[in-house]
C-alpha cells in the first residue's frame, strides 16, 4: 500500500525578494518537487485600457511609458508607429534614425537588468551591481537628451520631444567602446562560472513547438531555437538598412531551449545592438524633430495592429479609432504577459530554487503583465 | 592562562570564570569588527563605498546595528512553540562559542589543554544543527521549516570530509590536540603542515600536493558548515526569504548573527592550526631576537588572530563572488566528490607517512 | 504567404454559413466577420490547413461595441442597453508569414463565444482578461475567473464604457 | 570519470577567474556619488519640479487642458472693461484675473506636456529634486498671488459689472418698444 | 511593547542623553524591507546599486518583515495589494517607518483620475512619516527623503509628549 503523501502548498507571495516585483507563485510541493504551480498575477492592474479611452492621443504616450517600466523608449516607439500608421503620416529621416539609436540603447539597458536579476536570484549579488553601474551610463545619456532617467515620453505622434543633445554622438561612442570590455568581463564572471551553468543548464527547457502554441517571443523563443525577430519580420522603422544577426540558443552547455540559452541569448542580443547603434550612429541626417507633428490627431475611423520587438518580445499596440480625439480601444499585447502563460508549463518536475532561476531566465516585467 | 589564573586567585571557578570571559570579550570584539568589515570588504568589491556616515568610514556602523537592535519589539508568533522558540538562538551561540575551549591562541593564552582538542571541536559544532533544527521547527513558518530541513542535512554531511581531512593530518602529527599540532609547526613557514610538516625528509615533498588538497576540501567544507556562499542555502534570501530565522527579530535574531560570526572565525581558526602553523609566525618571532621573552606569547597571538581573519576575508570573497549551490547539487559535491578526493588524499598521506 | 482576401476566399468555400463577410474598407486592415459559435471549427481549421498553418494567436482583445441605446438607470447614470461586445482576434502564421484578424460579435445581454483554449494555449490568459474586463462568458473554458481585479470584486466589469466605480472595497475609499 | 574530473577542474578554474575579478575591483576606485556632501550638476534639460512665474501667466488654461492627469487647477475671472492688469514679458496684455493657480505636485507625472503649449512660456520644469515633505497636503503649490480676499472682491465687483449689464439690458429691451432711446444706453453702457 | 512606548513622564538630563543615544542608533542603522512594486523599485534598486550606494546610510535591504524597520512604499498600489501591504506593516517589529516613494504611493498619482483599481494614495491604509515626490523620484531625491526620516527619527523622545 503507498505510502499515503499529499502534497504541501507554497506560497511564494506578492513580497518576495526575488519575484520582479509582485507576483504571488502558488506551488504545489511533493516534498522539493514541483507538482504545479499557479501564478496569481493583477497586484499592479493600473487600469491603463480605461486611461487610454478618457485621454487624447498624445496623452496616453506618459502611460504608455509606465507599463514595461524597464524600456519604456520601446513601449513608446510602438504606440508611436501604431498611431502614425493610422494618421498614415511619415516622419523625418532624422527622426527614424535617432528612434532606432534610442530603441537600441534601451534593449541594452533592459537586457542590463534582465542579467542582473537573473543573477541575483541565483545568489550572484555582485555582477547585479557591475550592471546596474553600466546601465546608469545609458540613463545618464537618455536624461541628457530629454530630460528623465525612467519614463521619458521623448517619442510623440510625428516625432520627437526634444533633438539629440549636441555631445550625445560623442558620449555614445565613448560608452560603446566603454562598454564592449565589460561584456567580456560578465562572461568570465557569471556566464561561464561552473556554479551558474550547474544551476541553469537543462533547466525549464522550453521546447519549441509548445513555445509558438503558448505564443511567447522574444528572447525566450530564439532561446529555443527559432531566429523569429520582428525587427526583420515586418521591419518597421528602418531597421532593413542595417546589418545584424539574430542570436539562437544553441545549448552550449544543456539541451537547446533550457535556461542558460535564454541567457546567453541576451547577452549575444546586446552585441548585436551595440552593431546596430554603431552603423546607426555615424548616419543621423539632418532636420527637425518636430516637422511631422500634427497640431490636431485625429484618426480617420478604423483599425490598425502594429508589433514592435520589446526587449521582452512582441509588443503589440491595437488600436480601434472612431474619429474622434479620445481613441476608442487601445488593447496592449504585451510580451511578458504571454511569456509568463508558458511559466506553470515550464517548472513542473523541478526544485523549488528552479523556479527563482527559470522566472528570472523568462525575465517579466509586472507592469506590463497587468497593465 | 587558566594555569595564569587558577594560581592568581587559587579557585578553579574564578579562573574558568575569567578565561571565559576573556574569549567571549574577543568574541563579542571580533563580530562587531567582522560584519563592519564584511560590509566595507563587499562594497569595495562592488565598487561602492559601504557604511561612510556613522564614524569615520563607517567605523561606529555595527554598534549603531546593535543598539537599534535592543530597541526592537520582541515578536513571537502566536502557534510558535515559546520554549523552543527561546531556546533555540540561545543552543545555537552555544555551539560556536565552545568550540573556542580548545583553540589555543597563543601558547600561553589557552582554554583549556584538551588532549582529544580536534575530536571536541567536531563534536561540539552538532549543537548548532540541534539548535538550528529547533528554531526551524518552532516558528511554525513553513519557510523555516524547509530552511532548517536543508541546513541540518547540510551540516550533517559535510562534517564527514572534515573529519577525513582532519584524520590525514592527525595521522601525520600524531596527537589530537591542537596545541601540540601547533607547536610542532615550529617558527619559519617552510615548516607548516601545508609544505609538508616539520621534518625536513623525502616525505616533505612528496605530501606538499596532498597537503594542499587536502587543505581545499577542509576549506570548503567548512564554509559549507558555517552556511556560507556558495553553500547558504539555508538563508537562501531568493527561495527561502531567509531560511530558519525568518520569524526572530531583535536580539534572538542578533544572536544567530553572532554566532554565525563566531563560527566563521572558529572555523577558519581550525584551519589555520591544521594547515597554517597555528600561533607560529612565519618568519621567527622579534620577542627571541630581541631577548624580551615575555613579548612572544602576544605576537603568537596577533599572528593568529591575522591568519584568522585573512581566512574570513578569503570567506567573504567567496561570498560576494560565487552564485549559490541548489541543495541537491550540494549533496552532489559533498558525497560525489569531496568524499572520494578526501578518502584519496588520506590513503596516499598514510602510505607516505609511512616512509 | 496569402493576402487576407485569399485567404477569405478560402474560408467562405469552406465555412460558406459561418462567415459573415469581410469588411475592407476601414484603414490598414480587412477584419473577417464569423458567427460566434463556429469560432473553435474555424481556428481549428485555420490551424491545421497546410496553406494556412495559423500557429500562433498573437492576441485576443475584448471590445465594447457601445452600440446600444442609452437608457437612464435609477440613479440617473446612463447605462447602454441592447448593442453588441466583440471579441477581435489577430492570427499569425510563423513559418509562412501572413497575418488576419477575425471579429466575432455577441449580444451585450449575455456575451457567449467559444473558446479557443485547445487550439491556441495563449488564448487562456487572453480570454480570463476578456472575461474580467469584459464579462464575456467564453464556453469550456478551463477555468473561466478574474485575473487582473480581485478575485472577490462584484462591482461589475470595469472596461464597459458604462462602469461606475464602487463607492468602497473592503474598507478602502475607491474614488479619489 | 573524464567527465568527474573534468567537472571537477572546470569548477575550481571558473572560480578562480570569478575570485580574481572581484579582487582586481577590490582596487579599483568606487563610483559612489556620496550625496548629501557632492550635488552632481544635472544636464539642463533635466524635468524634475514643476514653476509657473505667475506674473507672465495670462490665464489661457492651455496648460490645464494638455495635462494627461488634471493636476493643475486654474480659476480666472474676467477683469472690467476699465481696469489695467499690466502686461506679460513679452508684451501681450493680460485680460483675465488669474485667482486660483494650483499645481497638485503629488499628482504630477513630470511628462512636460504642459510646457510647449504656454503661449507666454510661464511654466517650465526646474532642477529642484528636493521637496521631500513630512505632509500630503503641502505638496499642494498655490503660484496664484492674489490673497483670498483680493480673490473674492475681484470676483464680486465682477458679478456687480455682469448684473449691471443684465440690468441695463432689461432695460434696452424694454426700450425697444419705444425705438428711440435705445442707442444712448449702448453708448453709455460702454464708456462706464 | 517596544522600550518606546513613551511612558517617561519627565524630561531630565539622563533621558536627554539616552534619547541622543538611541535615535542616533535608530537612524543610523534603518534596515528597509527590500521589495518594489513599479517603476519606483528600479529607482530604488539603482538607488542601491554602486552609484549613488543606500549602504552609504546604513541601509541593507532585509527579505522577512521581522528584521525590518522601514518600508519604502515604491510605486503604485493597488486594492489588490493594499491588504498585503497592511498586513506586512503589522508583521514589522515596532519602531517602525514609512517612506511613500512616487507619487502614486503618495495620492495615486497619474491613476488618481480613472484607476478604478489602484489605491489613491498608501496614507490610505498606513501611516506614513516622508512623502517623496517625484515620478519615478531621483535616487538623489530618495536619499535626501531618508535624511528627512533620519531627521525627525532624531528629533523622536521617549519623554510622552506633554501634548
Amino acid at each position: 500500500m503507498a505510502l499515503k503523501t499529499e502534497t504541501m502548498i507554497l506560497n511564494m507571495g506578492p513580497q518576495h525578494p526575488s519575484t520582479h516585483g509582485v507576483l504571488r507563485l502558488e506551488l504545489e510541493l511533493d516534498g522539493e518537487l514541483i507538482v504545479n504551480v499557479k501564478p496569481h498575477i493583477g497586484y499592479l492592474h493600473r487600469c491603463f485600457e480605461k486611461h487610454a479611452e478618457a485621454m487624447s492621443y498624445p496623452q496616453v504616450i506618459p502611460y504608455t511609458d509606465r507599463m514595461d517600466y524597464l524600456a519604456s523608449m520601446y513601449n513608446n516607439f510602438g504606440y508611436v508607429i501604431a498611431v502614425e500608421k493610422l494618421l498614415g503620416i511619415q516622419v523625418p529621416e532624422r527622426v527614424e534614425y535617432i528612434r532606432v539609436i534610442m530603441g537600441e540603447l534601451q534593449r541594452i539597458a533592459s537586457h542590463l537588468v534582465a542579467i542582473g536579476t537573473n543573477g541575483l536570484d541565483i545568489g550572484a549579488f555582485t555582477p547585479f551591481l557591475y550592471l546596474f553601474r553600466d546601465r546608469e551610463k545609458i540613463l545618464s545619456l537618455f536624461e541628457m537628451t530629454c530630460g528623465a532617467r525612467l519614463l521619458y515620453n521623448y517619442m510623440w505622434v510625428g516625432g520627437l520631444s526634444h533633438d539629440i543633445h549636441p555631445d550625445f554622438v560623442r558620449l555614445t561612442k565613448e560608452f560603446i567602446n566603454y562598454f564592449r570590455p565589460t561584456i567580456t568581463e560578465l562572461n568570465n564572471l557569471l556566464t561561464f562560472n561552473k556554479i551558474f551553468i550547474e544551476r541553469t543548464a537543462n533547466i525549464g527547457v522550453l521546447p519549441l513547438d509548445t513555445a509558438i502554441n503558448y505564443g511567447v517571443t522574444g528572447p525566450s523563443l530564439r532561446g529555443s531555437g527559432l531566429a523569429f525577430d520582428i525587427r526583420k519580420e515586418d521591419t518597421y522603422s528602418i531597421y532593413d538598412r542595417f546589418d545584424f544577426e539574430i542570436p539562437v540558443g544553441q545549448g552550449l552547455v544543456g539541451t537547446v531551449g533550457d535556461s542558460w540559452d535564454r541567457y546567453y541569448v541576451r547577452i549575444l542580443e546586446m552585441e548585436q545592438s551595440l552593431r546596430i547603434i554603431e552603423q546607426a550612429i555615424d548616419q543621423i541626417p539632418d532636420g527637425d524633430v518636430k516637422a511631422a507633428i500634427p497640431k490636431r490627431i485625429k484618426p480617420p475611423k478604423g483599425t490598425v495592429y502594429t508589433r514592435v520587438e520589446n526587449p521582452r518580445g512582441e509588443l503589440g499596440y491595437f488600436i480601434i479609432s472612431d474619429g474622434n480625439l479620445n481613441p476608442f480601444r487601445v488593447k496592449v499585447r504585451a510580451p511578458s504577459f504571454v511569456n509568463l502563460e508558458v511559466f506553470g508549463e515550464l517548472c513542473k518536475g523541478h526544485l523549488v530554487a528552479d523556479v527563482i532561476a527559470i522566472l528570472g531566465s523568462i525575465d517579466i516585467v509586472l507592469g506590463e503583465v497587468d497593465r | 592562562m587558566y594555569q595564569f589564573l587558577f594560581n592568581l586567585s587559587g579557585s578553579e571557578i574564578i579562573a574558568t570564570i575569567f578565561t571565559a570571559a576573556v574569549i567571549l570579550v574577543f568574541i563579542l570584539l571580533f563580530v562587531l569588527f567582522a560584519v563592519w568589515f564584511e560590509r566595507k570588504v563587499s562594497a569595495h568589491m562592488q565598487d561602492r563605498l559601504g557604511p561612510m556616515r556613522v564614524g569615520w568610514h563607517g567605523v561606529l556602523q555595527t554598534i549603531a546595528d546593535f543598539v537599534k537592535m535592543l530597541q526592537k519589539e520582541d515578536i513571537i508568533a502566536t502557534e510558535a512553540d515559546r520554549k523552543l522558540y527561546t531556546i533555540a538562538p540561545v543552543l545555537v551561540f552555544t555551539g560556536s562559542f565552545a568550540a573556542y575551549a580548545a583553540i589555543p591562541f597563543s601558547s600561553k593564552l589557552l582554554g583549556s589543554e584538551v588532549e582529544v582538542g580536534i575530536f571536541y571541536l567536531l563534536a561540539v559544532s552538532s549543537f548548532v544543527v540541534a539548535g538550528i533544527l529547533m528554531a526551524g521547527w518552532s516558528s511554525n513558518n513553513k519557510y523555516s521549516l524547509l530552511g532548517a530541513m536543508r541546513s541540518a542535512a547540510q551540516i550533517v554531511s559535510y562534517e564527514i570530509p572534515t573529519a577525513l581531512v582532519v584524520l590525514s593530518i592527525v595521522m601525520l602529527t600524531g596527537t589530537l590536540s591542537l596545541e601540540k599540532i601547533s607547536q610542532l609547526q615550529t617558527a619559519y613557514f617552510w615548516n607548516w603542515n601545508i609544505f609538508g610538516g616539520p621534518e625536513f625528509s623525502l616525505a616533505k615533498f612528496l605530501l606538499i600536493p596532498f597537503m594542499f588538497v587536502g587543505f581545499l576540501i577542509i576549506y570548503i567544507s567548512t564554509l559549507a558548515e558555517v552556511n556560507r556562499t556558495p553553500f547558504d542555502i539555508p538563508e537562501a534570501e531568493s527561495e527561502l526569504v531567509a531560511g530558519y530565522f525568518t520569524e526572530y527579530c531583535g536580539m534572538k535574531w542578533a544572536m544567530f548573527m553572532l554566532s554565525e560570526y563566531a563560527n566563521m572565525f572558529a572555523v577558519s581558526a581550525i584551519v589555520t592550526i591544521l594547515f597554517f602553523g597555528g600561533y607560529q609566525s612565519p618568519f621567527g618571532y622579534l620577542g627571541n631576537s630581541i631577548g624580551a621573552e615575555w613579548l612572544v606569547p602576544f605576537e603568537q597571538a596577533f599572528w593568529f588572530i591575522a591568519k584568522g581573519i585573512f581566512f574570513v576575508f578569503v570567506q567573504m570573497w567567496l561570498r560576494w563572488t560565487l552564485p549559490r549551490l541548489r541543495v541537491d547539487q550540494l549533496m552532489t559535491v559533498c558525497w560525489k566528490y569531496l568524499i572520494p578526493y578526501a578518502f584519496l588524499n588520506l590513503i596516499i598521506v598514510g602510505f607516505i607517512s609511512l616512509l | 504567404m496569402k493576402n487576407p482576401e485569399e485567404i477569405f476566399e478560402l474560408l467562405k468555400k469552406e465555412f460558406p454559413e459561418a462567415i459573415l463577410g469581410i469588411d475592407k474598407e476601414a484603414p490598414t486592415e480587412p477584419i473577417i466577420l464569423i458567427d460566434p459559435p463556429q469560432i473553435k471549427t474555424i481556428s481549428l481549421f485555420l490551424r491545421d490547413n497546410p496553406e494556412l498553418r495559423f500557429d500562433s494567436l498573437m492576441v485576443l482583445s475584448g471590445v465594447d461595441d457601445a452600440n446600444g441605446t442609452k437608457v437612464k438607470d435609477e440613479d440617473g447614470t446612463d447605462v447602454i442597453s441592447g448593442g453588441t461586445l466583440s471579441v477581435y482576434y489577430h492570427l499569425h502564421s510563423v513559418y509562412l508569414k501572413h497575418k488576419i484578424t477575425l471579429k466575432v460579435s455577441t449580444p451585450r445581454g449575455n456575451p457567449q463565444v467559444e473558446s479557443v483554449y485547445n487550439v491556441w494555449r495563449t488564448s487562456d490568459w487572453h480570454e480570463r482578461e476578456a472575461f474580467d474586463m469584459y464579462g464575456i462568458i467564453f464556453l469550456n473554458h478551463p477555468d473561466l475567473r478574474r485575473i487582473l481585479m480581485p478575485y472577490d470584486w462584484n462591482a461589475g466589469y470595469p472596461l464597459r464604457k458604462d462602469y461606475k466605480n464602487p463607492e468602497f472595497y473592503q474598507g478602502m475609499k475607491v474614488p479619489y | 570519470m573524464k567527465q568527474y574530473l573534468k567537472n571537477t577542474w572546470y569548477g575550481i578554474w571558473t572560480v578562480l577567474i570569478g575570485m580574481k575579478i572581484t579582487f582586481k575591483h577590490l582596487f579599483t576606485p568606487a563610483v559612489t556619488i556620496q550625496y548629501p556632501d557632492v550635488k552632481v550638476p544635472l544636464p539642463e534639460r533635466v524635468r524634475n519640479r514643476l514653476y509657473v512665474n505667475i506674473d507672465d501667466c495670462i490665464g489661457c488654461d492651455q496648460c490645464s487642458r494638455a495635462c494627461p492627469v488634471n493636476c493643475i487647477e486654474i480659476e480666472t475671472v474676467k477683469s472690467l472693461p476699465g481696469e489695467n492688469l499690466g502686461t506679460t514679458s513679452n508684451g501681450k496684455k493680460k485680460a483675465l484675473w488669474v485667482t486660483k493657480f494650483n499645481i497638485d505636485i503629488a499628482k504630477c507625472c513630470y511628462c512636460q506636456l504642459c510646457v510647449p503649449p504656454c503661449p507666454t512660456e510661464c511654466i517650465y520644469m526646474t532642477d529642484v529634486y528636493e521637496f521631500s515633505e513630512f505632509e500630503r497636503d503641502n505638496l499642494v503649490y498655490k503660484f496664484a498671488n492674489l490673497t483670498e480676499e483680493e480673490a473674492v472682491e475681484k470676483k464680486s465687483n465682477y458679478e456687480k459689472f455682469q448684473a449691471e449689464k443684465e440690468a441695463s439690458r432689461q432695460v434696452g429691451a424694454a426700450a425697444s418698444a419705444k425705438p428711440e432711446t435705445p442707442v444712448k444706453t449702448q453708448q453709455e453702457n460702454k464708456n462706464e | 511593547m517596544g522600550l518606546l512606548d513613551k511612558e517617561f513622564s519627565d524630561g531630565n538630563v539622563v533621558i536627554a542623553k539616552v534619547d541622543d543615544l538611541f535615535n542616533w542608533a535608530r537612524l543610523s542603522s534603518v534596515w528597509q524591507l527590500g521589495f518594489g512594486l513599479a517603476c519606483c523599485a528600479i529607482e530604488m534598486m539603482a538607488t542601491s546599486a554602486s552609484h549613488y550606494d543606500f549602504d552609504r546610510f546604513g541601509v541593507i535591504p532585509r527579505n522577512t518583515p521581522r528584521q525590518a524597520d522601514a518600508i519604502i512604499i515604491s510605486g503604485t498600489v493597488t486594492l489588490k495589494m493594499a491588504t498585503r501591504i497592511k498586513r506586512l506593516y503589522e508583521q514589522i517589529p515596532d519602531p517602525k517607518y514609512i517612506i511613500s516613494m512616487g507619487s502614486c504611493a503618495n495620492c495615486g498619482g497619474p491613476y488618481w483620475e480613472h484607476g478604478y483599481h489602484v489605491l489613491k494614495g498608501i496614507d490610505r491604509v498606513i501611516p506614513v512619516d516622508v512623502y517623496v515626490p517625484g515620478c519615478p523620484p531621483r535616487p538623489e531625491a530618495l536619499l535626501e527623503g531618508l535624511l528627512k526620516l533620519q531627521e525627525k527619527i532624531r528629533n523622536e523622545s521617549l519623554r510622552k509628549k506633554t501634548v
